[in-house]
């Protein structure tokens, strides 16, 4: 029974995907995209199921459906497991995949591939499932490599716009430079312990013994696949792209769930970082520094998602920053709290372009707070939530990055603080940029201007409302969260005893908060100061509004080296081999012209060699003989 | 010196210089008439050699038959003027390299090669008289024989066929 | 029953092709395809329950040369691989008119029969026949109904035949020393010599020109552009689906065990060259303006690595690059099918002619889709499970290996998704596309289930190979 | 009878040989003129005749003689031929000056 339950779990967005792929278009839009809702809306109940069974025995479920790889030394199976970190993710997987989902229907209304959108995105569902349910290292990259491709469907998803192709591609490929990554992680993992299933893998590590450089050579190639999907430094310049997919797109696999498969990654192989700590402080650094670059790149951009973007990454980097600390917890608590209110806001400015037809620059904008009320106030909500204003969820668990960061590095808490400054300015920035003072758009747009319907209204809310009670699930104190994902988590973390200490720390961070705020409002509001047009921005300015120069950078070192590379081959060492080659028959022709010239036809000569060569041969079989 | 070494000396001396001459002659005539007293002189070997048979064949078929076929062509071409160009310079000097050359490696191989000295046996049998000749040619060369006779018919009938007038490739 | 009776029916069906007239050839040729996977899978079954299906048979005395065919797991796998492609490559021609049909399809069959011969041949002589015997009406093939200028096609053919025939005469003296030791050209015996380090070296060099030429490892690659280009995408797809595996199946049936030591000193350098091609062609395909020479680079690539799994000589290696050898066969029929498709359509291979296809043909593109992510191993694709495993057989080695070899996942979809957004995506083409005819969806369902089935369930064919691959490591490691 | 190897020595009769036959490989690369080459020849084979009735009588055996008389056989075919030949190539190149024929060339 269960493995059947735990089955149509996995395989209900699958049913979806294939009832949209073949029968979408036969059906009206409505019917395609509510049958592709149901599917998740299956899969979210019986993760519900799952949970509460699991809260009552606490036993995880674990399953092996077939044989699937065998190598020499070891078989994986294709197998599934339920536990509290599974769960976790399956819930807020598939609980906001329904809200988008639902969110979809409407937004995705006029498109007329429709049908294909609810296909990808239940392939996407049903793929982020696989990822998070399977029981080894391998059906997580099975998910891993799937949900990729989804995103890669997703974001070129407009496909007759070849810069959205462009930029689907890029987030392919720089997934696979990651994806390299967490295949030799996982050559090494399996080399040293011959499985690749957590739970065996886990007793394998406890028990020691293993080369300690080749243990840190597996989590640093596990952590290069995690930056690849994850974002991180040096390979997050594929996230912004990836904003060129439709909005919900944005909010479920850019902003919510894919991206956070990293973090789940290394939270799964939580015991071997533990025994890594070179590479934990790696990790830590990257995620701050990430955090930092990004959220200064996000100060300047106009594109509303952009914007939106680079905050997830510069967020995943504060995540990230708590993973090197090895406060596991505390990242899966902000992943939680980030999912509701960046979906959110990512859902909300989807409802402001849906409202603007299309327009994202953000200097087109504003003045829509009166137009567009409930979407301003659930964007509010989950701005003040990610700025880390007290009491909304993101204050809760962004509050425990930094005091986490407080303790191990007073550097490194600095970045974080600076990081979560430049955040609370650049979102309301963002917020009062499009929703305060006048309209700027034409009139033509000012006329349509419109609140979205009920089904984009209604996911908004109830997202709304979770970032405002997000940060419940961990409250200090109660924490619910951390005893929850104790039989996870190999090492105790120590509860933060609410201490002095630990109020000044809240305090510093809510008042850096509303100095980010109070900055954005005095240049926002109080100027009224809008952004230049892309030419006449200049100086610093201009280097952070074309995101430092990463991409040419990447072009110009990776990008342009490798094609220059390919044109060098094409057009000159190709045709050079293929000239070694016809260089023998050459040869051969060469010598046969050459040969030739001694057929000349002449008698005397040919006779000349005859009996040169009779005396040749009787002296050699003389003096052979002789010899003998 | 017994008179029959003497002989051989005077036989192989004619058989030589004729030899030579027939190749040093600038008029083909000349070259033919040497060549037949070079035949002659084979066959007074052959004499030496008690084999009258092979003498008799001998000047029959080279002097008589291949040498009238020879100075017929000659006139036939009308080759008796003293007009041939010799060969370059070089190829004569090749020419008697050569021909120094294969004669010392010859001689050479021969001295160096056992030689036989003293008593040649000497059976007393008679093996070469025509008597003896036809019966082993017509028992034991029985086919090789018929197929010499085939030989010559073809080489006649060759010769018939080459030397006509090809009348149907020149039109 | 013996596994003669599949060559026996090939040859049947590729006489019978010939008979059969210009009208009827390509159903007959078709048929007779089908009775020999049909016939195959037979005997697959009857193998499976341990039936003796090999044959052995006096042939010539003096040189003694052997009838001998082995049919063991590894033999019967590529021997399905040869059976199952030949009718969907079949299939895959049937829209296309060809001059002359029934020679056209008497071709393939007797390609076909040659290249099973190849795989069954247990008898070096008898191999060695069949290994030239297929060269013989691919050249044909290539010559009489490819495309492009004549010449230029002459040129490539007449190049690609006399390099491969170049290379395999390398192993004729090979096999004429092996002779010369060992008495007899059966497998078996050749296995048993005891070689000197010296002499298996030479036999090694020798053996590997005549493979590295055909799989091909670079720097012996350069007939393979030109020749996938120029030849019908019947024959490029024999080539590339069944032909290229001769050589590779040949490299662990042949070379391996009878020159272990020498494979165990070059392996570095093997390895290496495997990898630089993989590393090459990837980064040469980058650049390519036409479509079937961007698919030839590709599987310059894929080759490449399936070389280096095996000469990895272990278990994971081989069983991966055999894995891989299957999966690739598939994916690049049905790549060059699509190119075909396209080409029916527009009439041009240049992929800057093409684009916008999608929003024409919304089947076609799905299904081109999940070819490009098969040779991009995506998991859940059976070229996954092949590349799996030789990358993780060559980890085991070095792990740099594995990370350079690694590379073709990164740039293998680099150069396959641009190709894809050129030829498919994009703003809509003014020329019409009419979405794929019946039988050519067929194929490429038939190839992309396979593709699919397997990579979920590979098990059934990882334990026919396994035995034979066992026994292949027993040899080298003795 | 008396042999009379006994008193000339068959030596004597392989240098006569060889001489002349030396002579004949000289007329072939000497001269020019076809028919002289092949009366070089014929000389040439006029050497090895001798020497087979030479050995003939040394071995005290007919097959010698036997051979010689073939080779005449032989040889008259081949004059009879070959001058056919020359016949029709001069008729045809007006010319039998070997350096002439060069037909063969490649």
């Amino acid at each position: 029974m269960e493995t059947n339950l735990a089955l149509l779990l996995l395989l209900s967005p699958f049913v979806g995907f294939l009832f949209n792929v073949f029968f979408g278009k036969k059906v009206s839009r409505t019917v395609s995209g509510a049958i592709g809702t149901l599917t998740v809306i299956v899969s979210f109940l019986l993760s519900i199921c799952f949970f509460a069974q699991l809260n009552q025995n606490g036993k995880p479920f674990e399953i092996s459906l077939f044989d699937w790889i065998s190598v020499h030394n070891f078989k994986l199976d294709f197998g599934i497991l339920l536990d509290q970190l599974s769960l976790l993710w399956l819930l807020f997987v598939t609980g906001i995949g329904s809200l988008i989902h639902l969110y979809s229907i409407s937004y995705m209304h006029d498109d007329e591939n429709m049908h294909k959108f609810f296909a990808y995105l239940n392939l996407f569902v049903f793929f982020m499932i696989t990822l998070v349910v399977g029981n080894n290292l391998l059906v997580m990259f099975i998910g891993w490599e799937g949900v990729g491709l989804c995103s890669y469907l997703l974001i070129g998803f407009w496909y007759k716009n070849q810069d959205y192709n462009d930029a689907a591609k890029k987030a392919f490929i720089m997934n696979r430079v990651g994806d390299l990554g967490f295949l030799i992680g996982m050559f090494v993992i399996a080399a040293l312990f011959s499985t690749l299933n957590y739970t065996e893998l886990k007793t394998a590590i406890g028990h020691g013994g293993a080369n300690a450089v080749m243990l840190g050579l597996a989590a640093l190639c596990l952590f290069i696949g995690a930056t690849g999907k994850s974002a991180q430094l040096p390979l997050y310049t594929w996230l912004p792209d990836a904003m060129a997919g439709p909005t919900p797109v944005s909010a479920l696999i850019h902003a919510a769930t894919m991206v956070t498969a990293g973090i789940f990654m290394v939270t799964r192989m939580n015991f071997l970082f533990d025994l890594t700590p070179e590479i934990q402080n790696i990790i830590a650094v990257v995620g701050a520094l990430t955090a930092l670059i990004a959220a200064s790149i996000g100060l300047l951009q106009n594109d509303i998602k952009k914007v939106l973007a680079y905050s997830t990454v510069s967020q995943l980097g504060l995540m990230f920053l708590a993973l090197g600390f090895g406060a596991y917890n505390v990242a899966v608590f902000h992943v939680i709290t980030h999912a509701f209110f960046k979906a959110c806001l990512f859902l909300g400015s989807g409802s402001v372009i849906h409202g603007l037809h299309g327009e994202q620059d953000m200097r087109n904008m504003g003045g829509l707070r009166k137009a567009m009320p409930i979407t301003f106030w659930t964007m509010m909500i989950s701005t003040l939530a990610i700025a880390g204003i007290f009491p909304f969820a993101g204050f809760w668990s962004k509050d425990e990055i930094l005091m986490v960061a407080f303790e191990h590095n007073k550097v490194l808490y600095v970045i974080a603080s600076i990081a979560s400054i430049m955040t609370a300015f650049y979102m309301f920035r963002l917020m009062y940029l499009t929703f305060f003072r006048e309209f700027r758009g034409t009139e033509e747009q000012k006329h349509h201007l419109h609140e979205s319907p009920s089904l984009i209204t209604i996911p908004l809310i109830v997202l709304a409302i979770l970032a405002v009670i997000g940060g419940a699930i961990n409250l200090p104190g109660s924490a619910w969260l951390n005893h929850f994902l104790e039989p996870i988590l190999a090492a105790k973390h120590e509860e933060h005893a609410l201490g002095t200490h630990e109020f000044m720390l809240m305090g510093i961070a809510l008042a850096g908060a509303i100095v980010g705020i109070l900055w954005a409002n005095a240049k926002y509001i109080k100027q009224g100061f809008v952004p230049k047009a892309d030419a006449e921005i200049t100086g610093f300015n201009k280097t952070i509004y074309n995101k430092y120069y990463v991409d040419e950078l990447y072009t110009f070192l990776i990008v342009n080296p490798i094609n220059g590379l390919a044109n060098f081959f094409r057009t000159t060492l190709e045709p050079a081999l293929g000239k070694v080659v016809y260089s023998l028959g050459t040869a051969a022709n060469g010598l046969a012209t050459q040969g030739k010239k001694l057929q000349n036809g002449n008698i005397g000569l040919y006779l000349f060699a005859f009996v040169i060569g009779v005396c040749a041969i009787i002296t050699y079989l003389f003096i052979t003989h002789i010899a003998q | 010196m017994s008179p029959i070494l003497i002989t051989f000396y005077f036989l192989a001396a004619i058989t030589l210089a004729t030899a030579f001459l027939t190749i040093y002659s600038k008029n083909p005539i000349h070259s033919a008439i040497y060549l037949v007293l070079c035949f002659f002189s084979i066959a007074g070997h052959y004499l030496l050699f008690n084999a009258q048979f092979l003498a008799i064949v001998h000047i029959i078929v080279y002097s008589g038959a291949i040498m009238v076929l020879f100075l017929f062509t000659i006139m036939l071409m009308n080759l008796n003027k003293e007009d041939e160009v010799h060969k370059p310079r070089i190829t004569r000097l090749g020419a008697i390299v050569v021909f120094i050359l294969t004669s010392i490696v010859l001689v050479t191989i021969f001295i160096n090669s056992k030689t036989i000295m003293g008593d040649y046996d000497t059976s007393g049998e008679d093996f070469q008289s025509i008597k003896k000749l036809g019966n082993v040619l017509l028992n034991e060369y029985m086919v090789p024989f018929e197929f010499a006779s085939i030989l010559l018919l073809v080489a006649m009938i060759g010769v018939v066929l080459l030397s006509k007038k090809e009348k149907t490739e020149k039109k | 029953m013996d596994v003669t009776t599949i060559l026996l029916l090939l040859l049947m069906g590729s006489i019978a092709t010939f008979l059969a007239g210009d009208k009827l050839a390509s159903k007959v040729a078709l048929l007779f395809s089908l009775g020999a996977l049909g016939l195959s899978l037979y005997l697959l079954n009857s193998l499976n329950q341990g039936a003796n299906i090999s044959f052995t048979g006096s042939w010539i005395d003096y040189p003694k040369v052997a009838l001998a065919f082995k049919a063991d797991g590894l033999a019967m796998a590529m021997v399905l691989l040869t059976t199952a492609l030949t009718p969907l490559i079949i299939l895959s021609s049937l829209g296309n008119p060809f001059n002359n049909s029934k020679n056209f399809y008497a071709l393939v069959l007797f390609m076909s029969f040659a290249m099973t011969g190849t795989f069954l041949a247990a008898d070096g002589l008898l191999y060695y026949i069949f290994w030239e015997l297929a060269l013989i009406p691919i050249y044909f093939i290539a010559l009489i109904w490819g495309n492009g200028d004549a010449e230029d096609r002459k040129k490539a053919v007449l190049k690609f035949f006399i390099y491969t025939l170049g290379g395999s005469l390398f192993m004729l003296i090979a096999f004429a020393y092996l002779y010369s030791k060992a008495g007899s050209f059966l497998l078996e015996d050749l296995y048993k010599l005891d070689l000197s380090a010296t002499e298996e070296c030479w036999i090694f060099l020798a053996f590997f020109l005549a493979y590295a030429i055909k799989i091909p490892i670079i720097p012996f690659h350069t007939w393979q552009a030109k020749v996938y280009q120029k030849a019908p995408t019947v024959g490029t797809m024999l080539l590339s689906g069944i032909m290229l595996k001769m050589g590779l199946y040949s490299v662990i049936r042949w070379q391996l065990p009878i020159a272990p030591h020498a494979a165990k000193e070059y392996m570095p350098i093997l390895i290496g060259l495997s990898i630089a091609g993989v590393i090459y062609g990837s980064i040469v395909a980058l650049r390519q303006k036409d479509l079937k020479k961007l698919l030839a680079y590709s599987s310059l690539a894929h080759v490449g690595l399936i070389a280096a799994g095996c000469y990895t000589l272990t278990q994971d290696g081989l069983s991966g690059a055999v894995a891989q050898m299957i999966a690739h066969g598939f994916v690049i029929v049905g790549l060059f099918f699509a190119a075909e498709i396209i080409y029916r359509r527009y009439e041009t291979r240049t992929i800057a002619d093409m684009g916008g296809i999608r929003s024409l043909t919304p089947k076609f593109t799905s299904m081109f889709m999940i070819l490009v992510l098969a040779s991009v191993a995506l998991p859940g694709t059976y070229n996954f499970v092949g590349e799996f495993t030789v990358l993780y057989s060559l980890s085991q080695a070095n792990i740099w290996y594995a990370v350079l070899g690694g590379t073709t996942i990164i740039l293998g979809a680099y150069y396959m998704l641009k190709m894809f957004q050129n030829v498919m995506l994009g703003e809509t083409n003014a020329k019409a596309f009419a979405d794929v005819t019946t039988t050519e969806a067929i194929t490429l369902v038939a190839i992309i289930a396979f593709l699919l089935f397997f990579g979920l369930y590979p098990k059934p064919i990882t334990d026919l190979v396994a035995p034979s691959i066992k026994e292949i490591l027993t040899i080298i490691n003795n | 009878m008396n042999n009379i190897l006994n008193e000339i020595g068959i030596e004597n009769y392989i240098f006569l040989s060889v001489l002349l036959f030396c002579i004949g490989v000289f007329g072939v690369l000497y001269r020019r003129n076809a028919i002289i080459v092949f009366m070089s020849i014929e000389i040439m084979l006029n050497a090895v005749n001798l020497l087979f009735v030479a050995f003939s009588t040394y071995h005290q055996d007919a097959e010698g003689q036997v051979f010689v008389f073939f080779s005449m056989a032989v040889a008259a075919a081949e004059v009879a031929v070959g001058l056919a030949i020359l016949v029709s190539v001069f008729r045809n190149l007006g010319s039998i000056d070997i350096d002439n024929l060069k037909n063969l060339k490649g």
